[in-house]
């Protein structure tokens, strides 16, 4: 009973989604204020040819530096998972 | 026209991975389901992002004739998908080595035979 | 204005953040310069927190734009003449500073009850992850970028989950730990797929300039309203709400002593994103009705959940987590009241009553249930054993763990002279104006708290005295950290409406009045 | 087999071409601001490196080589020096990570508008910050393969 009740909110919750792509804007034409600004001032403003790079490091860097410490966390906690001490075995 | 395909694409696989995760026992489905969902995200992220016939937005030997604004397409949500990615990346790792621990003290993947064991 | 104090909400993140990214380092050298780093990483950022938190009750919001000319040049303007915020902009108003403060203060007083137990030789990274775990917590509350509330939210759960399976040789913290990080990560991917349906949407990215947005146009877009369902679940989820809550009592029981209670601010930071969510972004145009109902009844069935719960439980801190789960249930219902009140158009008392009862008792229901979790926490590390059957007769040895447990138990069970009361009788009275049944239930649960702690108190402390337990208390610096929880609750409890005039009504008012927040952005 | 590592062909061969791939992933990590490519994408190639040569000679021989906590210290290097940047973008301009070296003349010349064909020291603190999470994330992930090898290796005995 409970796998049907689950199949049913399922269905009903990607049959939201699935409508919900339909409201969203024409795929190939995106509402681009921001981004035409990047395109258009990351060489001068920052100095890069890449403007991927320079919205990655300059004008989002704070977004990686976060992506930074989430990587330095996952690793401290696998390193702390398989951590071989004395209280080990 | 393609009309909103990528974006149904993209549900499609939030939907094949939410089914393995809802519904699967094993654990490494599970993590797998996770991944396939992570997935789909970031290709909703950068499905957002793309411009009809748009080229990436780089400078270096730039094919002449773009029109800069208009023929590029948009890079901020490629800078979220690659967050996004090694977030993924970040929480797969730990995922794994949880299972890795659960596997050597069980013995067992499956969900339900670590409770039975655990009593 | 001094120059440092406009640096100061990037500097409590910077700060933490690069003691973090030292501790590693200095840990292979000397055990005692890692310890000495932490610490004066993280008073360092509570002197920084209480400054800014000061500044920010005082002078209201203070805005800090990351990489730009200036630290408040929000905005660019495009050749067509219209504004818009392209950079991240750390927004800092009277809500984030409350929360900020309630971040730091339970790490600090975590910190120091972590220095006394963790002896083991992972004990490195621990302190690296109780940083990291700091920074999640401060990078969500402090931000006004929507993306960048997804990364913190990302950390957070990342090093709580490493924290949670810390005691890695037994199953049982493995499994609490697969279970938290699969249902963190998951509500984490919807609240990413959320954002990306906003910045598809509308190319926005910044909470302040997508609320502007919304507000202009009135009545919410299908799309912006199917975003607000998916934040409401997710963060909801993540704050530890009664139908999805079953993350939360396994995670709290398996954690390490200090840990259990830091966790309970990191659901505190998930409810903060909720009402940033709720007030912020939605506020002008969402339909508080309907909006206000739901939370009443999250609220609702998390009391039901956590209290009738909390009464079968045999291990001592997961009974605490379902009695957590019970009292994120009071300011569930207690907001929920508030938004619901707000359907009458202008802002009336009640609402206001029910919102300074609803934030003021995040406050006190953090430091209740951390205070009773490093009592527990005490007796674990004492007995080794944390199954209520087995224990009795501790009160003989263990004196001033037994005080502080009695001040954690009457305070979240609400009684008069501590401060779980003075918020939950703002919460009674303001739920009483909707329905006095609601209200009635509520009380009811306190009580039925009240029996179940006593319950505890009576099987753990009183009794003969067991011969196999030697006869120590808990080490000094545990009853240190105990003593300084007890002392802020004590203080919030005698002098409430001190607290609730200059620490809670600007948190209210940031997050009713939110014009402020919006056009501090500006932007066409 | 005496050494848990691969066949000594398999081994000679990741040995030569251990270092071919470092320096490509060297060129990824200090083109990002040129070419499509940065911290990230040249940082994982990197960590594909070692991860080549913990499979060829086995992680038991790695682990005694440089053991997990050198290559993990390294990786907290590369954490500092992005905060370190970031913090002196506080102190020199006014912003925490503020661009402070564009227009400088050594690392900050700005690339005219428009199509050009890349100037190496164009980006300001760009190379910088690419330099130090690609240290970070060739750190990181080869940690993560080592500790993880490490660890199913134990299994097995």
């Amino acid at each position: 009973m409970r796998k049907i009740a689950g199949a049913i909110a399922f269905v009903i919750f990607f049959a939201f989604l699935l409508f919900s792509m339909y409201e969203l804007h024409e795929f190939g034409k995106p509402p681009s204020d921001m981004d035409d600004y990047i395109i258009q001032n990351a060489q001068n403003e920052t100095g890069a040819n890449n403007a991927v790079t320079s919205v990655v490091f300059d004008y989002r860097g704070y977004d990686t530096l976060g992506e930074a410490t989430v990587l330095f966390t996952a690793i401290a906690g696998v390193m702390i998972l398989f951590r071989r001490g004395k209280d080990e075995e | 026209m393609i009309y909103q395909i990528p974006f149904i694409a993209v549900i499609g696989l939030i939907a094949v991975g939410m089914y393995a995760i809802l519904f699967k026992k094993n654990l490494i489905k599970i993590a797998i389901g996770i991944t396939i969902v992570e997935s789909g995200v970031n290709l909703f992220l950068i499905t957002l992002g793309y411009r009809e016939g748009g080229v990436a937005p780089i400078y270096t030997h730039l094919p002449p004739g773009t029109n800069i604004p208009e023929g590029m397409v948009l890079p901020v949500p490629q800078a979220l998908t690659l967050t996004s990615i090694v977030i993924g990346v970040a929480v797969l790792a730990l995922i794994l080595s949880l299972i890795i621990k659960m596997y050597r003290k069980y013995g067992t993947l499956n969900a339900y035979e670590m409770r039975r064991l655990r009593e | 204005m001094n120059e440092w104090i406009t640096h100061a909400p990037i500097l409590i993140i910077a700060i933490p953040l690069f003691a973090a990214f030292l501790t590693p380092l200095v840990d292979r050298v000397s055990r005692r310069g890692r310890n000495a780093l932490v610490f004066i990483a993280v008073i360092l950022t509570l002197i920084l927190t209480l400054a800014l938190a000061k500044d920010v009750f005082d002078h209201g919001l203070r805005i800090y734009t990351l990489g730009g000319g200036s630290v408040d040049s929000t905005l660019v303007t495009l050749p067509s003449g219209y504004r818009l915020p392209v950079r991240i902009i750390l927004e800092v108003d009277g809500m984030s500073a409350f929360m900020v403060v309630i971040s730091v203060l339970i790490s600090f007083v975590g910190l120091l009850y972590s220095f006394s137990h963790i002896k083991e030789n992972g004990a490195g990274k621990y302190y690296t992850l109780f940083l990291l775990m700091l920074v999640g917590m401060l990078g969500m509350e402090v931000t006004g970028d929507l993306f960048n509330l997804f990364v913190f939210l990302e950390i957070l759960s990342i090093s709580s989950a490493a924290l949670i399976a810390f005691y890695a040789r037994g199953g049982k913290p493995v499994e609490a730990s697969i279970k938290y990080i699969v249902i963190s990560s998951l509500a984490a991917l919807f609240v990413l797929f959320a954002i990306g349906l906003l910045y598809g949407e509308y190319d926005l990215l910044n909470m302040g300039a997508i609320a502007k947005k919304i507000s202009l146009a009135g009545e919410i877009p299908f799309l912006a309203q199917i975003a607000f369902v998916l934040f409401l679940t997710s963060f909801a989820l993540k704050a530890g709400a009664a139908p999805m809550h079953m993350w939360l009592p396994d995670a709290y029981g398996e954690a390490p002593g200090a840990i259990s209670m830091v966790l309970v601010a990191a659901t505190q930071a998930s409810l903060y994103a909720l009402l940033r969510v709720c007030f912020t972004i939605y506020g002008a145009a969402m339909d508080t009705a309907v909006i206000g109902g739901i939370l009443i009844i999250l609220g609702l069935i998390s009391i039901f959940i956590g209290v009738t719960m909390a009464l079968i439980q045999i291990d001592m801190k997961r009974l605490i987590g379902y009695a957590a789960v019970a009292e994120i249930g009071y300011i569930l219902l207690a907001v929920g009241v508030g938004i619901f009140e707000l359907a009458k158009g202008e802002i009336s008392d009640y609402s206001m009553k029910a919102l300074q009862g609803g934030i003021f008792h995040i406050f006190n229901d953090v430091m209740d249930i951390g205070l009773l979790f490093l009592v527990v926490g005490a007796v674990m590390y004492v007995t080794k054993e944390s199954n209520l059957n087995k224990l009795g007769g501790l009160a003989h040895s263990m004196k001033y763990s037994s005080i502080f447990f009695i001040i954690g138990m009457a305070a979240v069970s609400g009684l008069p002279p501590l401060n779980g009361f003075a918020s939950k009788i703002l919460i009674y009275e303001s739920v009483y104006k909707v329905s006095p049944l609601i209200s009635i239930i509520a009380i009811l649960a306190s009580m039925l708290m009240l029996a179940i702690f006593v319950k505890i108190f009576h099987s753990v402390f009183m009794g003969p005295k067991l011969t196999e337990y030697e006869r120590k208390d808990a080490p000094r610096l545990m009853l240190c950290s105990m003593a300084i929880l007890a002392a802020i609750m004590i203080f919030f409890g005698l002098f409430p409406d001190f607290v609730v005039n200059n620490i809670v009504n600007p948190a209210v008012n940031a997050l009713v009045k939110n014009l402020p927040y919006i056009s501090a952005i500006g932007g066409a | 087999m005496k050494s848990e590592g691969m066949s000594p062909i398999v081994q000679t061969i990741a040995g030569i071409l251990f270092p071919m791939v470092l320096i490509f992933s060297f060129y990824v990590i200090m083109h990002g601001h040129l070419t499509p490519g940065g911290g990230f994408q040249g940082g994982a190639i990197g960590a594909s490196a070692v991860a080549m040569l913990i499979v060829a000679l086995g992680a038991k021989k790695i682990n005694d080589m440089v053991g997990e906590e050198g290559i993990s210290s390294f990786e907290s290097i590369g954490g500092l020096v992005f905060v370190i940047i970031a913090i002196l973008g506080l102190f020199m301009a006014t912003t925490f990570l503020s661009n402070f070296l564009v227009g400088d003349t050594i690392f900050g010349k700005i690339p005219p508008f428009g199509s050009n064909s890349g100037i190496l020291n164009s980006g300001g603190i760009l190379p910088l910050l690419n330099i130090a999470v690609g240290m970070k994330v060739i750190g990181g992930l080869s940690a993560v393969v080592l500790v993880m090898a490490l660890a199913t290796k134990e299994e097995k005995k």
